[in-house]
């Protein structure tokens, strides 16, 4: 090292990493390869000085290269036509992708995981997981309007889970009602194989205007360079820092935190000050700073702008002083942003800061170089071309193969297994069946979570849980608004990860087009193992390719997403989690389907047919089996049924409707009937016997492509018309009997609403307090 | 950037000029979440809405002010108080006591609003968390126990409604001579009905000051003025807040 | 740098939701002994250079005034607390 | 009856956005001389009867495991006072 030290540290420079190429560097405690370390000194010929080192080594890390994915995500890419590209404003690469809603309106929407972070400290990981997308959504110069939160917990009895759920459940709640932001829906499962690896996902979505859109670059020789929002700590760094060569003291590290708090007011505060930058047209660009942070920041903002740029890195202002520079590349301080302003806007720049009170520097500015040089008190301590930081990490080729015991799985059937036996046959049997089915961990009321997220905030939200779909106005004048599900079933995609992706696409797709949306786009969040088990990478190789094939055949791109890997304990690793987001988009809020039926005596409609798959169901489940086939995949069926609810929507056609997924018809019939407290009077025997299968299998198979829907009495024969003009199949089950107080399933058991709702609402509480 | 305050803007034609000449300022404090929510609902019941900012002191000549809902501040420390100290509380505090005029100014505080009140001792008691310490959002009846305040008079006494509940920090609390003395000059505003949802003594959801005209509840009106977007889908019971004020300052009342 | 300490708690009279959720969670770890628990609040002044009675003075009234409410809380405490390592 | 007081700071190199919001609040009520804030948590155990050796050692333990987040938080006095009228 350099004897050009200032007061604090011995900062290696560029000129002093050029001249002492022998220097040992913590490389492979940084995270990187061999080989990964030989190409930075190739790429820069010569040796990295720490602060380079420790931005290579964030910047191609999996999180934030896609090392192991990369070469498999393109087909998100590849396979989209000129007509799916239509609507499609900002695809994959920025932010977050944005999409064309008509009348000059654009969304943006991205769905991303904080797993990890979750399982160490709950509440915070959960709390700073909806921070870290909240932050991508307002880069994109969009109102963050809505988010969601798709959540797998390890088994509801083990004692651990208490604990995650609880936490993660406020953080979600606490972090998201502080931004004003509604939660309008989610998923919740349990499973044992997430015991070690919860997955706490999250989606935001956001609106604009079309000529608000903004993107991550940094152009235009002299432009400003800006840091905003938090002070920077060393969040995210590690519990002792492993560049301690550049601390002036070795002897005594300081201390690292090992988890970040969020902090929900200073980011709501970024929010607004933002919304005031883009209406005053104040930034050129702009990057949120998420995993990686300065070092992400400016070498994104650097490559995609048209020069270079310079930064004087003792300018970012501190929450902890002992710093080193490294750590300040890498710190993941949350609620920060970086921008870009042009001189003449400065001030006007620092007025809105002020305004807000939220605090910024000026670190430096555009440069016409290609280079992104950063000081530290004038020194050189990083002369990169930024492209090899952001763009040119390592991509990994990764063996994958069809694990040797993925026939012996899927050749295990439910059917005919042990578990199988007791298969309930009477009525009474099948009561009992139901009733332990919808007070199930995954089928029960969701409320006890949801109880605890504000739906209401900003006054436009339509729809949410428990709905397919939620449901926000984006335009408050012609009802203009958008639809989003999110949806996953790791036990499908264990016995079939190329058909198992297809289904968590097909059932968002169903829940947003039985809110009455049009599916217009898809963002993803690929939970799986570790990439270097062939079988996990083949999970990921497969669920890719079938997630990017359906997405062809449905006409509806991917914008954006994300890929978190290495979810196992030990060499266990998860089910495939592949949870798929659709949004759709309404022409006018107001023609939304809600779930429930209400009005008495209109006609129940089964749309669809049903065949015996109850491999991988929610029924196999509780009895403790999984193998076999998943269920089958119909892409060309859920488009036909999505237009017939999108038409009999915006028709006024129906007056209710509700997908049927996990828990098949029986779960479906129970919540409609105890969405708004009115019963309903059906009859099966007529459909069993038309598509050939038992009551049982009738009520719990998960056959896909299929809904059930409330029919005004005037509207019968239109309905009957275009299920009939479209040949789909459609069936007339039952009647609404909104006093009657029961689910009576005529010839065979009547369950009161009562009965139903204490099962169905009891299972949380009794966990969870 | 386009001027796109809500996500579209509401622009609710004005009914009647008369109500449109009524100013009702809507405060924002850094945190606050509602403020939107609270001018689209004064729109809806004809008035003119005026945004009024915590750090400037003048009222702009509003003829009432709404501190709505939302985390000033995240809430930290105690909630709603370090929004008590802003600038134009020291205002509407003046305006409100009306030390200097015979109409005081009508306020009302909601959910964070109300906290803010209390810390302002505008309104007697305090709010500690919820009993069983979790947030809770749920659609809520309340019971309009007097109906002759600012804000109210809309109401029928004793009439219940529906509107969203959704906080923290909603456990009202006060010392048993302040709640005697509550219930004894009539000023519990609001009660809740099926079920206490956080512990409030005596089931108080919403008080007044003596003179009627500072009123501050928990629940939130302003989320239940648009059919579609409230309550079941259709509730609209939090309609009357705005239009009793209307009622207030068009002498109606 | 020397810092003050200004504990608040909640009135005796007033029933603190947090305390009571602890001590009845208590036991069931083992902890037996307490028949009570309330949760209050500690904050930390740091202050550069001495502590004069002056801003002994600020702190006891920054306590009184905004970091409690006395409508529902006693400051219980305001002491100066030595510099640590 | 004779208490256990519990004091429970955040770690000093973790965020506290309360006592970032206190801090910067307290200059516009005139309060200058404060140039950070912490906001930390106190518990009062109330003992019946005295407070042995046991009893302290289990207050000391439910410090760790229960009142404070070893991720984030440090015990910084577990201390007993005298009965208060
Ligand atoms: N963690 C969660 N957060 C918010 N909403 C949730 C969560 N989990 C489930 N929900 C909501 O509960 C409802 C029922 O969930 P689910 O049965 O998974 O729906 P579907 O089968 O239609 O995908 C949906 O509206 C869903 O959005
Ligand atoms: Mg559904």
């Amino acid at each position: 090292m350099s004897e050009t030290s200032t007061k604090k540290f011995n900062i290696d420079t560029v000129e002093n990493a050029a001249v002492t190429p022998d220097v040992q560097l913590p490389w492979a405690e940084l995270g990187l390869k061999q080989n990964e370390f030989d190409d930075v000194v190739k790429v820069l010929g010569r040796r990295p000085t720490g602060a380079e080192l420790a931005m290579y080594s964030v910047m191609w890390s999996e999180h934030c290269s896609y090392k192991s994915s990369k070469n498999h995500l393109r087909q998100f890419g590849e396979k989209v036509t000129e007509e799916m590209k239509k609507d499609m404003l900002v695809g994959i690469g920025e932010n977050a992708g944005v999409t064309n809603l008509g009348d000059g309106w654009a969304v943006t929407f991205k769905i991303e995981s904080h797993n990890s972070p979750s399982f160490v400290e709950p509440y915070q990981g959960a709390a700073t997981g909806i921070g870290g997308i909240v932050r991508d959504i307002i880069s994109m110069g969009a109102r963050p309007v809505a988010v969601m939160d798709p959540l797998r917990f390890g088994a509801i009895g083990h004692p651990d889970t208490a604990r995650v759920m609880h936490g993660a459940v406020a953080g979600i709640g606490g972090y998201g009602n502080s931004l004003g932001l509604p939660n309008i829906g989610g998923e919740m499962v349990f499973d044992s194989v997430y015991q070690g690896n919860p997955l706490v996902n999250a989606l935001a979505v956001g609106v604009m205007r079309h000529e608000d859109i903004r993107l991550a670059n940094a152009s235009g020789l002299g432009n400003k360079v800006v840091l905003f929002g938090a002070r920077t700590g060393g969040d995210g760094i590690g519990g002792a820092s492993v560049l301690a060569s550049e601390s002036f003291d070795s002897t005594k590290p300081s201390k690292r935190p090992a988890v970040q708090v969020g902090d929900p007011f200073a980011e709501k505060v970024l929010i607004e000050c933002c919304l005031e930058l883009f209406k005053g047209s104040l930034v050129e660009g702009i990057q949120d700073l998420g995993a990686a942070g300065i070092s992400c920041a400016t070498s994104e903002l650097a490559s995609n702008g048209d020069g270079g740029m310079e930064v004087e890195l003792t300018s970012v202002l501190l929450r902890d002083p002992t710093l080193t520079p490294g750590e300040i590349l890498m710190s993941e301080s949350q609620e920060r942003m970086m921008a870009v302003v042009s001189p003449e806007n400065v001030a006007a720049f620092e007025a809105a800061m002020d305004k807000w009170a939220v605090e910024y520097s000026w670190l430096g500015e555009v440069t016409d170089t290609g280079r992104l040089i950063i000081k530290w008190e004038g020194a050189v301590i990083v002369d990169v071309d930024p492209r090899t930081v952001a763009h040119d990490g390592p991509v990994y080729d990764r063996p994958f193969a069809r694990p040797e015991w993925q026939d012996a799985l899927q050749a295990d059937t439910f059917t005919g297994s042990v578990q199988d036996a007791a298969r309930p046959s009477t009525a009474e049997g099948l009561k009992a069946a139901v009733l332990e089915l919808i007070a199930s961990p995954n089928m029960c009321s969701k409320d006890w979570i949801t109880n605890q997220y504000d739906r209401y905030v900003g006054g436009n939200t339509a729809m949410a849980f428990p709905d397919d779909a939620g449901v926000i106005r984006v335009d408050e004048e012609t009802g203009l608004g958008v639809a989003l599900a999110t949806d996953a079933n790791g036990r499908y995609t264990f016995l079939d990860p190329y058909h198992g992706a297809q289904l968590a696409l097909s059932e968002a797709y169903r829940n947003v087009a039985t809110s009455g949306a049009i599916p217009m786009a898809v963002s993803d969040c690929l939970n799986f193992g570790s990439p270097e088990d062939p079988d996990v990478m083949w999970q990921l190789a497969e669920a890719i390719r079938g997630l990017s094939d359906a997405c062809m055949e449905l006409g509806i791109p991917v914008t954006g997403g994300n890929v978190s890997l290495y979810n196992q304990t030990g060499t266990t690793p998860i089910h495939p989690t592949p949870v798929v987001a659709v949004l759709g988009k309404f022409d006018d809020v107001a023609r939304r389907t809600p779930s429930g039926w209400a009005e008495d005596g209109q006609a129940i409609y089964l749309l669809g047919t049903t065949a015996a798959e109850l491999d991988g169901s929610e029924w196999a489940n509780l009895r403790g089996h999984l193998g076999g086939a998943a269920p089958k995949v119909d892409l060309k069926r859920e488009r036909e049924l999505g237009e017939i609810l999108i038409n009999a929507s915006r028709d006024g056609m129906i007056d209710a409707a509700h997908d049927l997924s996990e828990g098949g018809l029986a779960a479906a019939l129970v919540e409609s009937s105890l969405r708004n407290n009115a019963g309903a009077r059906v009859a099966l025997d007529e459909v069993a016997a038309r598509d050939g299968v038992d009551i049982f299998t009738l009520l719990f198979s998960e056959t896909q492509g299929r809904a059930i829907v409330s029919v005004p009495r005037s509207e019968e024969v239109r309905f009957n018309d275009m299920c009939t003009a479209r040949r789909f199949p459609v069936s007339r089950i039952g009647v609404v009997d909104a006093a009657g107080g029961a689910l009576d399933v005529q010839g065979l058991f009547t369950a009161p609403l009562d009965e139903l709702r204490e099962a169905h609402e009891g299972t949380l509480p009794k966990y969870f307090g | 950037m386009t001027e796109t305050p809500l996500i579209g803007g509401a622009t609710l034609a004005p009914v009647d000029a008369r109500l449109a000449g009524a100013r009702i300022g809507v405060v924002t404090f850094p945190g606050t979440l509602d403020d939107r929510d609270a001018i689209r609902a004064v729109r809806v019941s004809g008035a003119t809405a005026v945004e009024l900012w915590h750090a400037d002191s003048g009222l702009g000549g509003v003829d009432a002010v709404i501190i709505p809902g939302g985390f000033s501040y995240g809430d930290y420390l105690r909630a709603g108080a370090i929004s008590r100290f802003a600038p134009l509380m020291s205002t509407i505090i003046k305006a409100a006591t009306g030390a200097a005029s015979s109409n005081p100014l009508p306020v009302l505080g909601i959910c964070n609003g109300f906290q803010i009140l209390t810390e302002a001792h505008l309104l007697p008691g305090s709010m500690i968390k919820n009993d069983h310490l979790k947030f809770l959002c749920r659609d809520q009846v309340l019971r309009v126990e007097n109906n002759t305040t600012a804000w109210t008079n809309a109401y029928s006494a004793g009439q219940d409604i529906t509107v969203p509940l959704k906080n923290q920090d909603g456990q009202y609390i006060a010392d048993e001579k302040t709640l005697d003395a509550l219930e004894a000059e009539g000023r519990v505003a609001f009660r809740y009905v099926g079920g206490n949802p956080n512990g409030s003594r005596r089931d108080i959801a919403g008080i007044s000051n003596a003179a009627g005209n500072v009123v501050g509840l928990m629940p939130h009106p302003e989320h239940a003025v648009e059919a579609g977007y409230g309550p079941g889908h259709t509730g609209t019971d939090g309609l009357g807040f705005f239009t009793s004020v209307l009622n207030t300052l068009l002498g109606g009342n | 740098m020397p810092r003050i300490v200004v504990d608040v708690m909640l009135k005796p009279e007033i029933l603190d939701p947090q305390g009571k959720a602890i001590v009845g969670a208590l036991p069931r770890l083992g902890f037996t002994a307490f028949s009570a628990v309330r949760q209050g609040k500690r904050f930390e002044l740091t202050v550069d250079g001495e502590v004069t009675d002056e801003i002994l003075a600020q702190a006891r009234e920054a306590a009184e005034t905004m970091l409690s409410n006395p409508v529902i809380e006693d400051v219980v405490n305001v002491e100066v607390v030595a510099d640590q390592p």
